[in-house]
């Protein structure tokens, strides 16, 4: 299933997940020095799904993700700095600072932004692919959702109505092994959630997510098949957040030595090396890599800490949809 | 002039605003060929198609939520759930969701979606599928929700609902046989403001909804009385016609609330805070203020009982005159 | 699968489908007549599943139903004068007449009751096993629920955790081909609910709803799983409601060529035919026994037509939790 | 004389309840090892194990409906629910289930059940996790509605909740470290009683829950203005302690309804209500009823933004001086 990326996709995907990563941590260091507020749900160790889902589909296609979407909007190609910016609450941030770290969206780059409310962003999905499909569009709807989430009911409703209705939806699946704290080998019922592609005669197959070749080839398989079939497809990514939940996770409910054992599957460790041994890359261009994108990081960081711009009270209402409520 | 049906009434506004504008869809739970729940769909689907009428599975949360979706992506939705009470279902994407949408984007996304769905008891249907749930929406900040009593009231309201920018809740009563004038035409009601059913001089009384047609018993028993009372129908909880309620109470001095929920927590409590949060009017008042609202008791199933929930046009009487104690 | 019933047994399920379909004919004509107010939901072709169910169980087994319920209560052993009562809103019904026709309960033959909010009532029956697990109960809880709740949310919701919990649960759904008029073809996205039990590790199995013999054995071999393995069952039975929806139901949304062919697999006439041809029964007896069954019905509604005794608004008010709202 | 964190009280609450009846079990997502997304189940399932603390997927309606029926068979379940926003997903099995199964079932069947949720902003989680959202319950008959402030009431009320026959649902604020005197040994508070936080003559505070704190902080600042405050905590909204509210107002013929949900159709409506219904009230008012609410908009993430959401002492202040108006 996997393809074997040429050196210059191999670099792309490669800085793609180096960046998520190192924006990961800076977001992880802006929060224990209180330079952010709030909660944020980091996707360490996830970035071969983030970094493989929508580079492998039309720049058109729309995202919907999750609470954990940092990695999904950086790789649709949003600006570190309007992301970060976001973080800082400041009124150049994607939603103005109005939505935080859980509520990242993009209209430019077609994402639709996220729900907070673990699963109910497959809903929304599912309804922007009715329309899509009403309109004719040629494109498709990603649903990202966790093995958590895949626990609500509005999930089993959503893929039972993309199915009946033939909807263009690639409902991507990120089992990292936990929800919270729980484990998904204790909360979801079956061990594979592309088993439950069955119950709605929705195809789907479950792959390694850490193999960022592997998820890019199968979400293009997805992709083709939604188009040709005309039918939603599921696509499980089997993966996990080397992260803690979210900020002050002590991570109780796992032990060390799991933790251990998969950061030796670390989706960017993975595919370095496999770009050093195609003779792709050097340990010297991976340095250099990561030493630019912390470069690039770094400075936007410094810059918007120094330039805070917030938006009024007044603004602010200015968002509410006209005449809704009075002050 | 003509007359029609509250249900019919509904469905031409429907039928007018699909016409206009292909992106008005009806989604729910038959809506098709069986015309729905209440059939105030029928002949929809045979005319408009399954591009705008979209027959759904029994998933309420699931096909509101979809409805917010295709509703971000140009859709024009308007919803119809069967009955008020599963609106516990659809509350998620509702007020988590449609209302905060414009908000949490900072006015990138928008969500104009109608939530069509009937409230309130007589049916015989018991707990479960008879109550007035509207205070499930009036705190929500980013929700106008409408409760329209007359045929022609709904027709406007709903067609200025299907044009609005933002999430509308557009709740029904389950008198849809109910026939009144019904202007000939194209015309739209604005959402947010009241209209006063009745002129009268000594007492207000503010409702919306069914209870519409028992405050105009009351008020057509009470001229008896020689009490002339001016009944303002609401026609939209949020945003509240305020000034038409202040300027009626200040000019009556005295004023009963009336709706079919339970008192306790209802609706009727906002009304009552802004009348005597008001200095003029609080100073206007010349006798407390008075709710008549619906029992403190789920829906019982048998007759008898249930037609003792909802306020009676005597509750209403006697609330009233229970204001002039010098005349009683 | 099937069973064959002896002659006793085979009398003692016949006399029950034939008071269920009575007892229903007797609802439809007294709403006619409007002796009854209100909607109610008739289960007139669906006699091998109400009656197939609760008598190959053990009689402390817990029932959850749904708003078409009246025979599922009579097949737990309640009084026609009892049931009788509630749709008449009488003091003497199933629920004092606070519950009505979508609502009957009677825990005295371990029916808990239904939920009118279509699939809702599942959760609670898992909560029912739950606490029934906690309490080393022998027993189990059946969900009754149709082919339309089979996409609400909750019952997904309710199958995951009765799977992980190893619950003793026999989700028991009756594919009566419609929910209300939408055709099971275009809402349920497979062709067979049993197949949703892959989505949760749940074993499961789809037999002949018409047969009474066929269910019956199927419920008891459900059941002897449920019990050896700790685990929750779901059992499809595939019928079909003669009826329409509630009263008043035109049934625009089929052919009344679709109704004549399962005219022909009516489920009384199934056991009927078959009981005369193993010389279980004659024709005469048949007669007698619905003429009977009738005698009895037209008795109990006529006296209760005659002599209705209400609760006053005073008795409703007490049965609200103690202190709950003022009035 | 000890101190406890309202989250301590809570939790003692619980592990003495647990401890006297092995019916009382907590049910929730992430309860057990985690202890709770605000950490206030640290240790129960080490102690009572898996048969008195239940881990749930996350599946809010479900679990909530799988606690109405392990409650009708005789658990006592205490579900928490992460974040009060969430209730939109419970709301099913709450007002259409537990509320109503009593009286549906003519007393035959009871819902012994706790419901525990987080209600308010201030902690930086944006639009979807920050409502107040105590109206979906207050206006349901069947249920009962708690919001306590300090850790003492906290921990009383809620073992109250746990032994009451039916639903009630046990609102929490998010200052889970707020430290205070709980005192030693076995108590219970009644549900439905107020409680007069601080004496006062001159304007009477009603509120409840976290505003509480915020109100306290007025009246403070008050003292130099010479103006005495009398400030009633609700602890329960439904049944509400209507005596004691009152009984304040006629005493100081001034009053503020206070709270963090947006005003417009938030509970203060019902507290204004009672009080202006009231003839010997309404007659002792010396000026109009205030409120001062949450800013009707859904929670912005950005910190400036949502600090100013909620009540503030000083809008308090504003708001009782304007009934001042010689005064000023
Ligand atoms: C409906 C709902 N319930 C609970 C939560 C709290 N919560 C936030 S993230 C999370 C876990 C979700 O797990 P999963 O779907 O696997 O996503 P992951 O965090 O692993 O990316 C929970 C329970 C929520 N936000 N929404
Ligand atoms: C949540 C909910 N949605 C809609 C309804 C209205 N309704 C009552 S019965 C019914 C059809 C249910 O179909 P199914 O589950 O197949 O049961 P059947 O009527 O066939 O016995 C519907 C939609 C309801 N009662 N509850
Ligand atoms: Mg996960
Ligand atoms: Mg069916």
């Amino acid at each position: 299933m996997a393809i074997a990326f040429d050196r210059d996709r191999g670099m792309a995907m490669l800085s793609l997940m180096v960046r998520s990563r190192l924006f990961e941590q800076k977001v992880e260091a802006l929060f224990s020095s209180h330079e952010m507020h709030g909660t944020t749900h980091l996707a360490i160790g996830q970035e071969a799904v983030h970094a493989g889902v929508s580079p492998a589909l039309d720049p058109n296609d729309w995202i919907v993700t999750t609470h954990r979407c940092h990695g999904h909007t950086l790789a649709k190609g949003s600006s570190v700095e309007a992301m970060l910016a976001e973080f800082f609450g400041l009124s150049n941030g994607l939603a103005k600072g109005l939505g935080g770290s859980m509520h990242l969206l993009d209209l430019e780059h077609h994402n639709a932004g996220s729900s907070a409310v673990v699963g109910s962003g497959v809903a929304l999905a599912t309804g922007m692919a009715l329309q899509l499909k009403r309109m004719d569009s040629p494109n498709l709807v990603v649903a990202f959702f966790g093995d958590g989430a895949s626990n609500r009911g509005v999930v089993h409703e959503s893929m039972n109505m993309a199915s009946i209705w033939g909807l263009p939806v690639l409902f991507l699946c990120e089992h990292n092994l936990y929800g919270m704290s729980s484990c998904a080998d204790e909360m979801v019922s079956v061990d594979s959630i592309a088993k439950r592609g069955v119950a709605y005669g929705i195809e789907s197959s479950s792959v390694d997510g850490n193999d960022i070749e592997v998820v890019y080839a199968a979400v293009q398989d997805a992709a083709a098949y939604i188009h040709k079939e005309g039918k939603p497809y599921l696509l499980e990514t089997k993966t996990y957040r080397f992260s803690g939940h979210s900020k002050n996770d002590q991570r109780v409910y796992r032990t060390r030595e799991e933790e251990r054992v998969w950061s030796q599957k670390d989706p960017i460790k993975i595919l370095r090396d496999r770009m050093v041994s195609r003779g792709h890359l050097t340990e010297e261009e991976f340095k250099r890599l990561e030493v630019q994108e912390q470069a690039v990081l770094d400075d936007i960081a410094e810059h918007l800490i120094k330039q805070r711009h917030e938006l009024t009270l007044d603004e602010a209402y200015s968002y509410m949809y006209a005449d809704g409520g009075s002050r | 002039m003509r007359k029609l049906s509250y249900r019919e009434a509904i469905r031409e506004a429907m039928v007018e605003e699909m016409a206009r504008d292909e992106q008005v869809v009806v989604i729910g739970e038959d809506v098709g060929c069986y015309g729905g729940c209440f059939k105030v769909t029928p002949g929809l689907i045979e005319r408009f198609g399954t591009r705008q009428v979209i027959e759904t599975p029994v998933s309420e949360e699931g096909l509101v939520g979809v409805a917010v979706g295709a509703a971000m992506m140009g859709m024009r939705p308007i919803v119809e759930i069967m009955y008020g009470d599963f609106s516990t279902l659809a509350a998620d994407p509702i007020i988590n969701h449609a209302a905060k949408m414009s908000f949490m984007t900072a006015g990138q996304v928008s969500v104009p979606m109608v939530y069509r769905t009937p409230m309130g008891s007589g049916t015989g249907a018991a707990a479960q599928h008879t109550q007035s749930l509207e205070v499930l929406f009036t705190n929500v900040p980013g929700l106008k929700v409408i409760y329209a009593a007359t045929p022609a009231d709904a027709k406007g309201l709903l067609k200025s609902a299907v044009r609005d920018p933002g999430p509308v809740i557009f709740l029904e009563h389950k008198l849809y046989g109910t026939e009144d004038i019904v202007p000939e035409g194209e015309y739209t009601i604005p959402i947010g403001q009241a209209d006063i059913k009745r002129q009268g001089t000594d007492v207000t009384i503010v409702t919306y909804g069914k209870t519409v047609f028992t405050a105009f018993e009351a008020a057509q028993i009470l001229e008896d009385d020689e009490v002339s009372v001016e009944l303002v129908d609401l026609r939209t909880l949020r945003p509240l016609d305020t000034a038409t309620i202040l300027a009626s109470v200040r000019k009556t001095g005295r004023v009963v609330v009336v709706h079919e929920a339970p008192g306790f927590g209802g609706f009727a409590g906002e009304v009552i805070a802004q009348i005597v949060e008001d200095p003029a009017t609080f100073a206007a008042l010349r006798a407390p203020v008075a709710r008549v609202c619906g029992k403190e008791l789920p829906t019982p199933f048998n007759k008898t009982l249930e037609m003792q929930l909802p306020p009676s046009p005597h509750a209403i009487v006697d609330a009233v005159l229970a204001l002039f104690p010098s005349a009683v």
